[in-house]
């Protein structure tokens, strides 16, 4: 098949748990990676090796196990840095996860003054689409403030509708936050046609990458992004680590987010004053292990190059767009061209709720995501309560893929579908 | 494979499901909750109609999979007719068997058909799902006799 | 030696890095406890269980993997809440560290209504000796608000200044946030003494027990605590995972604090409705294999028993304030009674700066720290701008206090201190 | 032990930690910074005096370590009397020489006494100690000139 990662047998055997036996004695068949990615053992491997052998408190120590964790700590940043093509290492700010790096613009927005201060009259602007973790901080912000939160609809083929644009994005607009990639529909949104239109009317632009990051090469500055924000566990790094990017001119207009320890440059009982980027925005002890294995995550994937593993998640995605297809009562929700969307595929199946799929597709190993993968909007959108999502990555097979859609034929028989 | 989906898709289940007793939204009745499983999204509006302390009607409307509207099926079935203070046992022993890992033997005195959900409990994720109606009864119950009281 | 744990070289063996010979050969002597502590390998093999064998996402997922993650993760939080005596599971909520279990207590009060609102006229009570993760918080949340931050002072002898109490704390008080054990100068606080008084006029009692729990046994209830924070890394856990416990009462009438995955009910576009504790407070993908780590740390301090960990932490303190009495210039700060402390000692050597005292002690492999340790109000109240601070933990040894003990003679005589 | 020591503790620093040149906040002066190592909270207020391009005088107060403390009176030794264009290269060295992680080989004829922090270069927690004056004589240079400038 055109397109599949060369060698994807040698990078199989990069994730222990692929060779998990389920209990019932049948082989995992993995297809939940849109939820989260699973590890590769360099990321295990270095997590093990700092805790065993250099586990010490950042910034702070003067010995040697401090001076080890430190650097390590900051290469993870440099790595970051480079992978996202940031223009400068300072502008990366470790979080715990997406969900905390979409607040923390939310958040300290709510406390801004000058230009970035939002009140009554003004409009923040998000999509249909979005995960809940792109909703409800806006919701949260506008409600406290006085403000009015917009969205752009979708089209019937899970576009974003882009009819009222101008409309929409108008003077009033101080926020466009929007997802890159959906996780619910695979949509691809034309983020840096967007950001133009946010930046005419002097807008800032945030960009939900979780999806993205995972599967395109991304270039933060090309991505037209005023803020981007992504999740270390999607990206085969570990859970407990998230990034927020951002342009260091908009970084230093925020006030900061959470206060304490490393985030301050001195303090009274009075009256503090605070570091500048990125520890301004990292109060506490970070996680610190947790950004050393992404650190290991991203060379891995760098490694083996994003453009490759985009590649590959397009012929995975061809070939089960193809698959499912066959299906009878099967319908995707969101683009149907393998080329203009991600790696996940959420469907429908008439006469069978999606708990009941996921169920019988786990007694054959098959792992998916039933639900409404926080993507509540987006389902009402469609007329539906819950979905069916298999989502791959760069370890998917097409043989896995076979498996899915036998699983689900089964499936039919198995509620006895005609 | 197939035992273990057997075991939790009883026949029972799967009848319940399709055929979902006492569905719809009926009057009159003194309290109607809404809940929601916030996991996967499955809903139930639930109307309680009691007479003096005879639960006359449970009526609801929902969205969920095989074991929720199953679920919502067989617990009209078995509470419907019967005093509050009948039910609340048949109640507790539902709960106990679902929290109970699949280590609680259910009494199928109490229970009858509701025994079926022994191999959901099994299955932690489908826990919520069995629970969803059986939560709601007892919150409608709950505000009924609120309202009756003041 | 009175009091040490029985068998602490079979303790010493369960930490890997604690056989590590440094860069110039010498075997480390670590002193920096109250900064990170290290980890057991039961902790780290139980991550490594948790990433190679039963990675997946919580909650949302329907499959084996799913479940047993789920389980997992709630385990973990069974184990926290039986450690620290928790009435209800529930009231275990899982953050990234002790910074963020107190910013999120600060930051939701600053969005509460009713009677937990702070307005202007109403005061915050905090004292000298804490934390700058719960100094600057307060100082964010009561300008932000019109309030007054209000502190009590420090005795000479380290010991908080109580003769104000009923003053201090007052009708206006809506929350006292203090310390259980200080970081810097070792001082535990009557924190109970200090609840009953707030909780006569009114006010919530937050207490920081981020260097408690991992030394004393504690019972969140019988501390008089409305919530406390602590964090993971102290206690032989991971970083990237703090807790926070709070009384539901309290936790309820709290708004939610970030939005987005798993702490709604559901969501519109317009508006949406959260979920109950802890899932309220937990939002997006939470640190899942940390939780879990958690667990393990919290299991393993149990299976040894707190009040052993505590009895060997007060020999070990002992033993080092009467070794540091020897050492000519060396003043401690804070109290000289053993008994009536926490493990970590805070000193100044006349003539020699903490940076050149820790940079001699590394040659030697000794880690102790020098700085501010984030206290720099504490500091400041004794007159320095900064100490060196050797800490203990349940795997130390009295020979390493002894190797403490005679590096810091040889810094004397290398800095040629008569 | 000793010999990774010594290279850190040069009798040079050693001396001048202790003897402090140019030490004490004087008049007059076109700027006044304050720099702060927030991490261990060393401290520095600078004060500096241009007449014409010149470098007339650079004076301070400051609490630190050795290095910290050695490296500010170290620096006014080089920088005093020069012309604010002599200053930029000896300024640019030093920050090369502190952030080479001990790579860069320092030339001995640009940064004189100041060479003896190459051993400090190697030690991340130190560099910060040894740049926190040189930072606040640059911060205080960009103020003067932006004054005179207006
Ligand atoms: C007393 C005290 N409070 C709060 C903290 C903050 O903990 P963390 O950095 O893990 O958030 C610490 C440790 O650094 C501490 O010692
Ligand atoms: C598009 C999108 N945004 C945000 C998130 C939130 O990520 P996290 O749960 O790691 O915070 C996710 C994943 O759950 C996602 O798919």
């Amino acid at each position: 098949m055109e397109g599949l990662l060369p060698e994807l047998d040698v990078i199989r055997k990069d994730f222990p748990i692929l060779e998990r036996r389920l209990d019932n004695g049948q082989q995992l068949v993995y297809l939940d990676s849109a939820n989260t990615s699973q590890k590769p053992q360099v990321v295990i491997d270095t997590m093990v090796d700092h805790l065993e052998r250099h586990n010490a408190n950042i910034a702070r120590a003067m010995h040697q196990l401090g001076a080890e964790s430190t650097e390590a700590f900051e290469a993870a940043r440099d790595k970051v840095a480079a992978f996202i093509g940031a223009p400068s290492r300072d502008e990366v700010i470790f979080t715990k996860n997406a969900t905390e790096s979409l607040n923390l613009v939310a958040n300290t927005l709510a406390w801004a003054t000058g230009e970035l201060a939002i009140g009554a009259g003004d409009e923040v602007v998000i999509t249909e689409m979005e995960h809940h973790s792109n909703i409800v901080p806006w919701q949260l912000l506008t409600q406290r403030k006085g403000a009015t939160l917009r969205w752009f609809g979708l089209t019937d083929d899970g576009q974003l509708d882009l009819s009222n644009l101008d409309q929409l994005i108008n003077e009033k607009t101080k926020v466009v936050s929007l997802t890159w990639v959906s996780n619910m529909l695979g949509t691809i949104n034309p983020v840096t046609q967007i950001a133009r239109r946010a930046h005419e009317v002097g807008a800032i632009v945030v960009v939900d990458a979780s999806q993205a990051v995972p599967q395109l090469p991304v270039d933060v500055t090309a991505s037209g992004a005023d803020l981007l924000a992504f999740t270390g566990h999607k990206v085969v790094g570990p859970t407990g680590i998230g990034v927020l990017w951002g342009k260091r001119a908009v970084l230093d207009q925020l006030p900061p987010f959470h206060g304490g320890g490393e985030m301050i440059e001195t303090v009274r009982m009075d009256v503090s004053t605070y570091a500048g980027i990125p520890h301004k925005f990292e109060a506490g002890t970070p996680p610190i292990v947790e950004a050393i294995g992404l650190g290991a995550a991203v060379d891995y994937l760098g490694h083996i190059g994003m453009k490759a593993i985009h590649a590959h998640e397009q012929a995975i995605t061809a070939y089960a767009l193809e698959g499912l297809a066959t299906v009878p009562g099967l319908t995707v929700l969101g683009p149907l061209d393998a080329t203009q969307r991600g790696g996940a595929i959420s469907f429908e199946l008439e006469g069978v709720h999606p708990h009941d799929i996921a169920q019988v597709l786990d007694s054959r190993g098959i792992a998916v995501r039933a639900g409404h993968h926080c993507a509540k909007p987006a389902h009402a959108r469609f007329g539906v309560q819950s979905s069916t999502r298999m989502s791959s990555y760069l370890y998917t097979t097409p043989t896995e893929i076979d498996a899915l859609v036998e699983g689900l034929e089964y499936t039919r028989s198995y509620f006895k579908l005609g | 494979m197939s035992t273990e989906l057997d075991s939790l898709y009883q026949d029972i289940i799967l009848d319940h499901a399709k055929r979902r007793l006492n569905a719809g939204l009926r009057e009159p009745f003194e309290a109607e909750v809404h809940h929601v499983n916030p996991t996967c999204g499955d809903e139930v509006t639930l109307r309680l109609h009691l007479e003096g302390d005879v639960v006359r009607d449970i009526s609801y409307d929902n969205q969920g999979c095989s074991i929720s509207t199953a679920s919502a099926s067989v617990m009209t079935e078995l509470l419907v007719g019967k005093t509050v203070a009948e039910t609340q046992p048949i109640h507790d022993a539902f709960l106990e068997m679902m929290r109970g890992k699949g280590q609680v033997e259910p009494d199928e005195d109490v229970l009858e058909d509701a025994i079926a959900f022994a191999g959901a409990a099994k299955l932690t994720a489908r826990i919520k799902c069995a629970l969803l109606s059986w939560m709601a009864f007892q919150d409608a119950l709950v505000r009924a006799q609120e309202d009756s009281d003041a």
